[in-house]
C-alpha cells in the first residue's frame, strides 16, 4: 500500500482511484465483457495508475465461496458462476433458433384466420404445407386442433393457443392488427396487389371480423 | 385582454427576429401545434397562463406572412389558421346565448391544454432519454452462461415477424382470395351450366328456387348466394331464349320453364 | 437433469437449503442471465421450499455500492453494471439507433399514457405519426400492442414492454419520472375537446385511469 501512494505522483498527475474503487471497476468490466480481459488490458481500461493486479485479488477474495467465482482463462480473467451450482444453469442452455420462413408464415396464416384448415393455409401460401411444420407448431404449443370444419370431409382446423398469445405478448388474438393497421404501421406496402381494388381490403377485414365474431378465436381466449 | 394587446406592442426587436426565423425555418415545425408552442414560448409566462388571443393572433400573423413571402403551407397549418380565426372572432365577441356551441373560453383553454399537454410530453421525452441506458451507461451480463449439459432446441419469433410474414402473403403478386369465401360462394357461372343441363325437363313452370343445388338451400349464406347466382344465370338463359320467365308480383315467386316452341 | 433428480430423489423431505445458500443460487442465476429474471423462474429453477423473495432481499444489501447491482425490472430482477462506471464500457457500448425525435416523443407519450392508441398519439402530437416510426419502437421491442379499446373501430393500443423498463433502468412504468406531477397537472387526462361526443370518450377515460390505477401498468410488464 505504502509503496503504491509513492508510486503514485509519478506516473500520473492525477491520483488513481482508491483500491476499493479499482475493484468496482474490474467488477464491472469483467461483467460486462464478452470475453476473458487480461490484466493488461484491465490496466488499459481502467483511469491511469490503477492496478488491476492488486483490484483482482481482492475481488477474487471477495468472490470466494460466493454463487460467482472469479476464474483465470489463460492469462485472461472472466467471471463463471460457482460450479456447484451448475445445475441451476438449465434454463440457460436452450438452444433458441429462429422459426423457418414456412412455420412462420403458417402460424401468421393460423393466427389471423384462426380456425382455419390445413387446405386454407396451403390455398393462401400457395404452396403445400408440408407435416414437419404443422407438427413443428403442434409441438411448441403454439397451435391446437379446432373443431372439424362440417364441409365435406369434415377437415380438421387449427387454432392458436395461450401459450402463442404469451409467446407474442398479445392479450388476446383479437390485438393482432388489421392489415389496415399493418399497413399504417409501414408493415405492408400501401399499393394494392395488382388487379385487387379497394374492394378486397374491405374483403379482408370483412373476413377477419367474422373470423373473430366467431367461436373459433372466442374459444381461446377463455 | 388589453394588457394582451399592449405586450404585443411592445414586442422587441428579438422576437420580430424570432418571427422570421421562424417563416425560414417552417419546415422544421411539426405542424401547426408544435409552431403555436414555439410562438407561445415569446410570450415567456407559464403556459398554464398564456393567452391564446395574443398566440391566436400570432400565429394569424405567421402564416400572412408566410403567404406574403409566398411560402407554401401545408393544408394542416392552413385550417389551423381558419379554426384560430374562428376561434378569435368568438373571444372578442359576446357570447350569443342562443349559440349551443362551446364558448371561446372553453375552446381556448383546450387549446392551452393541448399545447401544455405536448410541452410536458417533450419534456418527459427528455427526461427519460436523459436517464442511464442499458449498453450506454449500464451493462448486461457480457458473458451469458453456456453450460451445455441439456441442450434442448426451442424455436422462436417475434410479433414482427409474425406480422412481417403475414404482410408479405397477403401483399404477393399473386394474391388469391380466401377459399373461405370461394366455398360459400356460388358463381354465376356454375349455376348456369346446372340449369343448361336440367333445362330441357321444365315444360311447365317452375319456381327457380327448386333448381338451388342440393345443400345449399339451409344456410341462409349459402342460400342468397345460391339464389342470387340462380337468379342471374336464368336472366341469361332468357337472354339466349332458352327460357320464359314470369313473377307474378313483387316478392312472389320467380317461375320459369323451357320455351315451348325450342 | 436426471442426475439432479437422482440425487435429491425426495425433495419435499429435505429442508430447503439454508438461506445463505439459497441467496448464492439466486446469486449464480442472475448473474449467468443476460435477460431479468422473474422471482417465480427463480423459485421454479431452485430447490423446493427455497424462498428466492427473501434470498434477493440479501443479495441485493450485498451488492449495495459494488460495481455490479441488483435491479429490479418490472417483476423480474437482473444484474447490471453500476450507471457511474459506464466510462469504462466504451468497448462494450452498442452502438444505439438514434432515435429520431418523432420517436422518442411517440415512445414518451406511449409510456405515459399507455395504453394509448395511434389516434391518441397524435391528438397529443398535433402531427400523424409517420410511417415506420411505430414499427421502429416494435422493432426495439420497447412496444407492444395492448387490448384493442372498445370504442368504435375497436382500435388497437400500444403499451411499453419489459425490454422498455430494462434499458431505461426502470423498476415499473409507474417509475418514469414526472409521473406523477404530470398526472397531478392532469396532463395525462385523456380530454375531450369541448363540444366532441362525450360517450365514447368517457370509455377511453375508464380505460386509461384503470391502466394507472393500480394493477394495469404492473401487470402489463409481469
Amino acid at each position: 500500500m505504502a509503496e503504491e501512494h509513492e508510486q503514485e505522483p509519478r506516473e500520473s498527475l492525477f491520483e488513481a482511484p482508491p483500491l476499493a474503487e479499482q475493484e468496482r471497476m474490474v467488477e464491472a468490466i469483467l461483467f460486462a465483457s464478452a470475453e476473458p480481459v487480461s490484466v493488461a488490458e484491465l490496466n488499459a481500461r481502467m483511469p491511469h495508475g490503477a492496478d488491476a493486479a492488486a483490484a483482482l485479488e481482492l475481488l477474487r477474495a471477495r468472490y470466494e465461496g460466493r454463487g460467482v467465482r472469479l476464474v483465470k482463462v489463460g492469462e485472461a480473467w472472466a467471471m463463471r458462476t460457482a460450479p456447484d451450482l451448475g445445475f441451476l444453469m438449465q434454463k440457460e442452455t436452450v438452444e433458441v433458433r429462429k422459426l423457418s420462413r414456412a412455420a412462420i408464415e403458417t402460424l401468421a396464416i393460423i393466427a389471423y384466420h384462426q380456425p382455419v384448415t390445413r387446405a386454407e393455409i396451403e390455398e393462401i401460401r400457395g404452396v403445400s404445407v408440408s407435416r414437419g411444420t404443422i407438427d413443428q407448431l403442434l409441438e411448441l404449443e403454439w397451435i391446437r386442433f379446432g373443431r372439424r370444419r362440417m364441409t365435406p370431409g369434415r377437415p380438421v382446423t387449427f387454432v392458436v393457443t395461450e401459450a402463442f398469445l404469451d409467446h407474442f405478448g398479445l392479450e388476446s388474438a383479437r390485438d393482432l392488427p388489421g392489415l389496415k393497421e399493418l399497413r399504417a404501421a409501414g408493415l405492408l406496402d400501401s399499393r394494392p396487389p395488382p388487379g385487387a381494388g379497394t374492394p378486397e381490403e374491405g374483403e379482408e377485414d370483412g373476413a377477419q371480423d367474422d373470423m373473430f365474431g366467431g367461436e373459433g378465436a372466442g374459444e381461446d381466449e377463455s | 385582454m388589453s394588457e394582451d394587446f399592449q405586450e404585443d406592442r411592445v414586442a422587441p426587436v428579438a422576437a420580430r427576429l424570432a418571427e422570421e426565423a421562424l417563416i425560414v425555418d417552417v419546415d422544421g415545425f411539426e405542424g401547426p401545434l408544435d409552431l403555436l408552442l414555439t410562438l407561445s414560448r415569446t410570450q415567456k409566462v407559464d403556459l398554464r397562463k398564456i393567452s391564446v388571443l395574443q398566440l391566436a393572433e400570432q400565429y394569424l400573423g405567421f402564416v400572412e406572412q408566410a403567404r406574403r413571402l409566398r411560402i407554401e403551407l401545408a393544408a394542416d397549418y392552413l385550417v389551423m389558421a381558419a379554426w384560430l380565426a374562428f376561434l378569435k372572432s368568438r373571444l372578442l365577441l359576446p357570447p350569443d346565448p342562443a349559440d349551443e356551441g362551446p364558448s371561446g373560453d372553453e375552446l381556448a383553454a383546450h387549446l392551452a391544454f393541448q399545447l401544455e399537454r405536448l410541452a410536458a410530453m417533450r419534456e418527459a421525452a427528455a427526461k427519460l432519454m436523459a436517464r442511464d441506458q442499458k449498453g450506454r451507461d449500464f451493462f448486461p451480463r457480457g458473458i451469458p452462461e453456456d453450460v451445455t449439459r441439456v441442450r434442448r432446441v426451442t424455436y422462436t419469433a417475434s410479433l414482427l415477424d409474425l406480422m412481417q410474414a403475414y404482410a408479405r402473403l397477403r401483399t404477393r403478386d399473386e394474391f388469391r382470395p380466401l377459399v373461405m369465401d370461394r366455398d360459400r360462394i356460388l358463381t354465376m357461372e356454375q349455376a348456369l351450366e346446372r340449369l343448361r343441363g336440367m333445362i330441357g325437363f321444365a315444360g311447365e313452370w317452375t319456381d327457380i328456387m327448386c333448381y338451388l343445388p342440393e345443400g345449399w338451400g339451409g344456410d341462409p349464406a349459402l342460400r342468397r348466394s345460391a339464389t342470387a347466382a340462380t337468379f342471374a344465370a336464368t336472366l341469361e338463359l332468357v337472354r339466349e331464349g332458352a327460357i320464359e320467365i314470369r313473377q307474378g308480383e313483387t316478392f312472389a315467386p320467380i317461375q320459369i320453364r323451357k320455351r315451348g316452341d325450342g
